[in-house]
């Protein structure tokens, strides 16, 4: 299973055909929650991204001392462990994200995403494949949420990573950055991921 | 004080909905949405562990955590005693209840994952509730999870009768179809101060 | 001779269809647009030449990307041109044209087509539209104008509710009488306006059995009441039933909005718990919530119970009645 | 007089019925041919008792009931058998039929021995052998639904029947033959009511007749001024359909409501359509067996009418020579066994008339509006016509997506066919409630 | 048994590893925090020089207003004060209000708000609030211009103007009490 030419397509996978957010439709809650501006949601993909990869690689590591029956506990305490690091670091070093992404950066721990790979990659596979796995969702959940908080951004706020895009007489369409906006985009982004895999096959 | 209660109830359960304006739990959420009764029995659940859930972190968080200067320790000491409290909530249903657990048995250990449960756990400690306040906040926040979800699956049963794109099956109505639901929720802004 | 057709019982058909329904609804809501002509000028025509054209394009675009092949038939059928409509009668006289365009591709995209067209969408997409450009456009969507009869500029204007809401219920009290709502010269949406063009087109829907009187009476009966009831408490505070029902859009809403029939229930117990509901929701967002007018939000909510209020009050079966010895 | 009705539903289609009202009956020509199916009623099919070459005389028996559920066949003409074959019925079913060649002038002449009346009375019938003779005239009911008559007029001992109901609503649209029947025929049908009368043991009887046939309500009330006819009455009821299917005409006149699953005796009813009564009336006085019926020819044809045709005539023989021929065959589309709400179009002109056969109705490319179905729209007419209180678009859309949980109330459905006539979006919803039905009978069969 | 204790084993080093970031991390959350609310103090009052002086809030009309002057020489030159705005739009508004030593406005940042995006969030933004700034309580009218004052409210908030404007004329009064008995006793850490 861990030869290089299968580690490194899940890793590509994982960027866009197995997007977890788009395809997947794992780890929703932070892709709604955290996609009102650009600069939030890139803050969430590498908060996320690096809880991936290093639990994935802590995982793949202790497979084989981690007991069967007790993987789950142990994986939610690896995982926590990190996201408390992400916690504190972010804390330190990058108040305003730190306060904007508020309680999503603790709830990174239930991320499906994490726990899915946890369980259903790291625990079976070596470590550099396991940290290729955690690099490529990472940036697959990365992608998904730049798109969507770019979308969210330009049309809700008219800018683009807090840079103005229009004049003063743009009216921005607020909706965008709220609730219904969140939901909204992510409903079509997903209805348009569908469309493209199946024009896709259809073309293969 | 019973007033601003009455106040804080309408805040979590419709005006600050977890799902809809908070985004907590859109997993199950989406995924346990298809029939009424099961959401019914998912909301349900929901409510039950979060109440449990945040009186006992709300315990541990009070008189062991913050005494130590354990802070720091929250979210991993907290997601540990969610996922034990669920397995126990297994066990002790699958003994006493087993009709119950028929139905709810295997959206428990989903439940695990729902972040809305230990979101709801970390913004109680977080606002400095106090220990009433806090169950009363979880209870409303599960209510307003039951509410969101149950209306959401009797809406979905038609939904899935419908001649839509193919493409917009499945998920991604179910998300338009949230956003809409938020939107007229948003009519509700405003309605208490808090 | 050919040969001869197959079809299942019944053979005849009433000859009421489907654009029959559609095009009374558009026949009712004529007096309400000749109002906001008369009140607003051209650009009231614009808007709502604007939102229908829109609509209807957007109907045919989506239908065409989607690959569908009775295009022409299901653009005329009606539908959006009452959707076009609606929503020109819902936006204040000033909205700018790309606005109502984006309340067309709101109310046909998202909350008509994705759910499969006529038919199968949950919530009223005029309503969605509305709630959308509300959210959205905040200061586009309250910038009111006082009717100008054809004379002098436009003033810029509150709607009573508006005024309520900010200034309190003196001042809405010393600028209008009830005879301002009747006739609708007050500032408002298109087609919220005036209270007796709506009366007019709803009583043709009632007389065309388009409608019938359950959600209507449902719905303005409990927010007289709901008002009523705080109007007796505190008259000083809270405005009067009959000034509730006379603005911001409660009739509108009542004979055109919530009695959409794909989005309203089947059955009439369903539809006087469906009315009461809206009725009582607009009155609690009024009267306490942070937006001045509740209708559209009231009836989004209930469009959403829907399912659930059929599935309670399914019609008695015949023959459930106890058989007397 | 106050007009009576049921509570739920109905509807009120264009009655069309001036096309072959008051048209006098007429007996039309006798064909070279006829068929004979030998499934004319609910039930079993009957069995062949004859064989080809045979010679037959009118009133013949041909075909033997088989079972309890099932009805004696007879021939309507004089002539040879010429052979027996699978044939298609005019219900669209596929059985054996008896064909006929015939000989017209025998059969003439012993029509009119037939035609006349044997016994004066029956005062020395018992209601056995009432019964009997009506079983063995193969009397059918012959308002559609085909029930063997002798069957319906035993009823289950515990089953104590208080009231007869004669049906004489002919509330379908475009049918006159039983208002014709009723003008011309009077007597004769009130005859039949006594020996309904006396063959169930009850008084009571009532006849229904909707209002828009005031001549036949005038009529009926002035025989029964004659005291000889006890205890029956004309009710006159509103001009709605279906006023005319069993439940709602019970409801309609007795107010009694039949239960969900249940018959009209269970409520103590018992109702007869008037054909039938007329039917009865022969069997019992002339021996006559049920051979001939009153149909009416309408719609797209030439000379539409009232027509007594013999059991089996084909129907491209009654519309050519009896009916006129059609208008312009180019623009005809359906050919209706019946009438437009609850007929059977049928799928070729060579099938035959049977017992149940009350109309032949041609409708042309005018009036068949057959366009697609469209989504449905919510708009609620169906549940407000339906007149059994179902809700036909949930049940016609669980049909649809084959989910049976909530499919036990397409059982309920008279297939009145009210919801697809109203419906806007042109749905055809009792055609999805027929699948439902049968989508749940076998859901039972392999559930249980 | 030996599950557990792995169970266990994992969650001490885990604890122990977090402790560890814990300590590095723990000063500079701190510096963090206080250089963000030193960031707004700073905007309010733009001639303070990195110093103002501990002191508990003070009591005004049965809420306690948190109160940071500044003083040089032992002279007050001005103070920021955070008052709450109530009935915003959906709830009460945090607003930090710099005043200086002429019991002009200096500066207002908003600290905590339930408002909606793009609308009520506007009075945050200075082209709004701007327009208090060096107004004082005797030549300005603390009030939208709807209900007579002389603040413009923004187009479709007035209830957030409203609150705001509240506010910041609340912070004016309880800097002017404040201001008095400071006069009277000095700088007070009491």
């Amino acid at each position: 299973m861990s030869n290089g030419n299968t580690a490194w397509s899940t890793f590509a996978d994982g960027i866009w055909k197995n997007s977890p957010t788009l395809t997947l439709l794992l780890g929703m809650c932070p892709m709604l929650a955290t996609s009102s501006s650009v600069m939030n949601a890139l803050g969430m993909g590498m908060a996320a991204t690096f809880v991936l990869v290093m639990s994935n690689i802590f995982i793949s590591a202790l497979r084989n001392i981690i007991p069967k029956q007790m993987r789950i506990p142990c994986f939610i305490v690896v995982i926590a462990t990190f996201v408390t690091i992400v916690d504190l670091v972010m804390a330190a070093y990058s108040p305003g994200l730190y306060k904007s992404l508020g309680i999503f950066i603790p709830l990174i721990v239930v991320n499906c995403i994490v726990l899915g790979r946890a369980e259903a990659f790291a625990y079976k596979n070596g470590i550099a494949s396991s940290m290729l796995d955690g690099v490529g969702m990472g940036i697959g959940f990365t992608v998904g949420l730049f798109l969507m908080s770019t979308f969210r951004e330009i049309l809700g706020n008219g800018s683009f990573l807090n840079l103005p895009l229009f004049g003063p007489s743009f009216s921005p369409v607020l909706i965008m950055i709220m609730p219904p906006g969140a939901f909204m985009t992510l409903g079509f982004l997903i209805a348009l991921k569908s469309y493209l895999d199946k024009r896709q096959k259809k073309g293969a | 004080m019973s007033g601003d209660i009455f106040i804080n109830v309408i805040y979590w359960l419709v005006i600050n909905n977890v799902v809809l304006m908070q985004f907590l739990g859109i997993c199950p959420y989406l995924g346990v949405s298809k029939r009424t009764e099961t959401a019914s029995g998912m909301g349900m659940a929901v409510i039950f562990v979060m109440a449990l859930a945040n009186a006992i972190t709300w315990l541990i968080d009070s008189f062991f955590l913050q005494k130590f200067n354990l802070v720091y320790l929250r979210t991993i000491v907290f997601i540990l005693i969610i996922a034990a409290l669920v397995q126990f909530v297994e066990i002790f249903l699958k003994k006493s209840m087993p009709g119950l657990y028929k139905s709810l048995g295997i959206y428990l250990p989903l439940i695990t994952t729902n972040c809305a449960i230990l979101g709801a756990a970390i913004l109680s400690v977080q606002q400095k509730y106090d220990f009433l306040t806090g169950i009363i906040y979880a209870t409303a926040t599960g209510a307003g999870f039951l509410l969101a979800i149950f209306m959401f699956a009797s809406v979905r049963e038609r939904l899935e009768r419908a001649a839509m794109p193919e493409m917009f099956k499945g998920i991604p109505i179910a998300l338009i179809t949230a956003s809409i639901l938020s939107m007229a929720f948003m009519g509700f802004a405003g309605l208490v101060k808090i | 001779m050919k040969s001869l057709v197959i079809t299942s019982s019944p053979h005849v058909r009433s000859i009421e269809r489907l654009t029959d329904v559609m095009y009374d609804v558009v026949i009712a809501m004529i007096p309400a647009v000749l109002v906001s002509i008369y009140f607003f000028g051209l650009q009231s025509l614009l808007i709502t030449v604007t939102a229908v054209v829109g609509c209807m394009a957007f109907e045919a675009l989506f239908l065409k990307i989607a690959g569908k092949t009775n295009i022409r038939a299901t653009v005329l059928d009606g539908s959006a041109i009452v959707t076009g409509i609606l929503i020109a009668l819902n936006l204040p006289p000033t909205s700018p044209i790309w606005m109502t365009l984006i309340g067309s591709l709101i109310a046909i995209i998202v909350a008509k087509q994705v759910f499969g067209g006529l038919g199968y969408n949950i919530f009223n997409p005029a309503l969605v539209a509305r709630v959308f450009l509300l959210i959205s456009f905040p200061v586009q969507m309250t910038r009111w104008v006082n009717p100008s009869f054809f004379k002098g500029d436009a003033i810029t204007a509150a709607t009573p509710l508006g005024m309520l809401k900010t200034d309190g219920l003196a001042t809405v009290s010393k600028t209008f009488s009830h005879l301002d709502f009747f006739l609708g010269t007050i500032g408002g949406s298109l087609g919220e306006v005036s209270a007796v063009a709506l009366l007019i087109g709803g009583l043709y829907l009632l007389m065309r059995k388009v409608i019938s009187w359950e959600i209507p009476v449902s719905m303005l009966g409990s927010l007289f009441i709901f008002t009523g009831i705080f109007w007796m408490l505190d008259k000083a505070r809270y405005a009067d039933p009959i000034f509730h029902i006379l603005t911001g859009g409660a009739l509108l809403g009542a004979f055109f909005m919530a009695t959409d029939m794909v989005t309203s229930p089947i059955t009439r117990k369903g539809m006087l718990i469906f009315g009461a509901g809206i009725g009582v929701l607009t009155g609690l967002i009024r009267l306490f919530g942070g937006y001045p007018e509740g209708v559209s939000f009231a009836i989004l909510i209930m469009n959403s119970l829907v399912p659930l209020i059929d599935k309670y009050t399914e019609v008695k079966k015949f023959g459930l009645v106890k058989v007397k010895a | 007089m106050k007009l009576l009705t049921f509570k739920r539903g109905g509807i009120h289609p264009p009655e069309h019925k001036s096309l072959a009202e008051h048209k006098t009956i007429e007996r039309p020509e006798l064909p070279e041919t006829i068929a004979i199916n030998l499934c004319q009623h609910l039930g079993k099919p009957a069995k062949a008792i004859v064989k080809a070459k045979d010679e037959i005389a009118v009133g013949q028996l041909i075909g033997e009931a088989d079972g309890f559920i099932s009805s004696h066949v007879h021939a309507s003409v004089a002539g040879v058998v010429a052979k027996i074959e699978k044939r298609m019925t005019a219900i669209g079913t596929l059985d054996e039929t008896i064909l006929i060649t015939v000989d017209k002038d025998k059969t003439r002449e012993q029509l009119d021995t037939l035609n006349k009346p044997k016994i004066q009375t029956i005062d020395a019938l018992s209601p056995t052998d009432l019964l009997g003779l009506i079983k063995s005239a193969g009397v059918v009911g012959e308002g559609g639904a085909t029930f063997p008559t002798h069957v319906k007029l035993s009823p289950p001992p515990d089953k104590k029947i208080d009231t007869i109901i004669i049906n004489s609503a002919e509330c379908e649209p475009y049918l006159t033959a039983d208002h014709q029947l009723m003008i011309e025929k009077p007597i004769e049908i009130l005859k039949g009511i006594q020996i309904l009368q006396k063959a169930l043991g009850v008084e009571t009887v009532y006849i229904g007749i909707e209002a828009n046939k005031p001549d036949a309500i005038r009529l009926f009330i002035e025989k029964l001024q004659d005291p000889s006819f006890r205890g029956i009455q004309v009710v006159s009821l509103r001009t709605k359909y279906p006023q005319g299917g069993e439940k709602q005409l019970i409801h309609a006149i007795l107010k009694r409501q039949v239960p969900s699953g249940k018959l009209p005796f269970d409520v103590g009813a018992l109702v007869q359509n008037v054909g039938t009564v007329f039917a009865v009336y022969e069997a019992v006085y002339c021996s006559k067996p049920l051979i001939d019926r009153v149909t009416t020819i309408t719609g797209f044809v030439n000379k539409p009418g009232n027509y007594l045709l013999p059991v089996g005539i084909g129907f491209e023989q009654v519309i050519s020579n009896v009916a006129g021929g059609f208008k312009d065959p180019e623009r005809v589309r359906e050919v209706i066994n019946g009438g437009p709400m609850m007929g059977k179009a049928i799928r070729q002109l060579d099938v035959s008339v049977m017992k149940g056969t009350s109309g032949i109705l041609v409708l042309s490319e005018t009036q068949v509006c057959y366009v697609d179905e469209g989504p449905c729209i919510r708009c609620g007419r169906c549940v407000d016509a339906c007149p059994m209180g179902l809700m036909p678009t949930n049940i016609a859309q669980d049909a649809q997506f084959k989910s049976t949980d909530t499919l036990a109330a397409s059982m309920d459905c008279i297939e009145c066919g009210s919801c697809s006539y109203v419906c806007p979006t042109h749905r055809q919803l009792v055609h999805w409630i027929r699948i439902g039905k049968t989508v749940f009978r076998n859901a039972n069969r392999s559930s249980k | 048994m030996k599950n557990v204790f792995i169970l266990t084993i994992i969650s001490l080093v885990a604890g122990l590893c977090l402790s560890g970031v814990y300590i590095g991390t723990k000063d500079q959350i701190e510096i963090s925090k206080k250089a963000a609310f030193n960031n707004s103090l700073k905007v309010v009052l733009p001639f303070m020089k990195d110093k103002y002086e501990d002191v508990p809030p003070v009591k005004y009309d049965m809420e306690e207003v948190p109160i940071y002057p500044v003083v040089e020489n032992g002279v007050l030159q001005g103070a920021a004060l955070q008052v709450i705005g109530k009935n915003g739009y959906a709830g009460n508004i945090k607003v930090l209000v710099g005043v200086d030593k002429n019991q002009t406005i200096t500066g207002i940042q908003i600290l905590e708000h339930k408002e909606t995006p793009g609308l009520g969030t506007k009075s945050a933004d200075e082209a709004w609030w701007g327009q208090f700034k060096g107004k004082s309580l005797d030549k300005f009218k603390f009030k939208v211009k709807k209900d007579g004052g002389d603040v413009d409210a923004i187009t479709a908030a007035t209830i957030t103007s409203r609150s705001v404007t509240d506010a910041v004329q609340k912070g004016l009064v309880v800097y002017r009490e404040y201001a008095g008995s400071f006069n009277k006793m000095g700088v007070s850490h009491e």
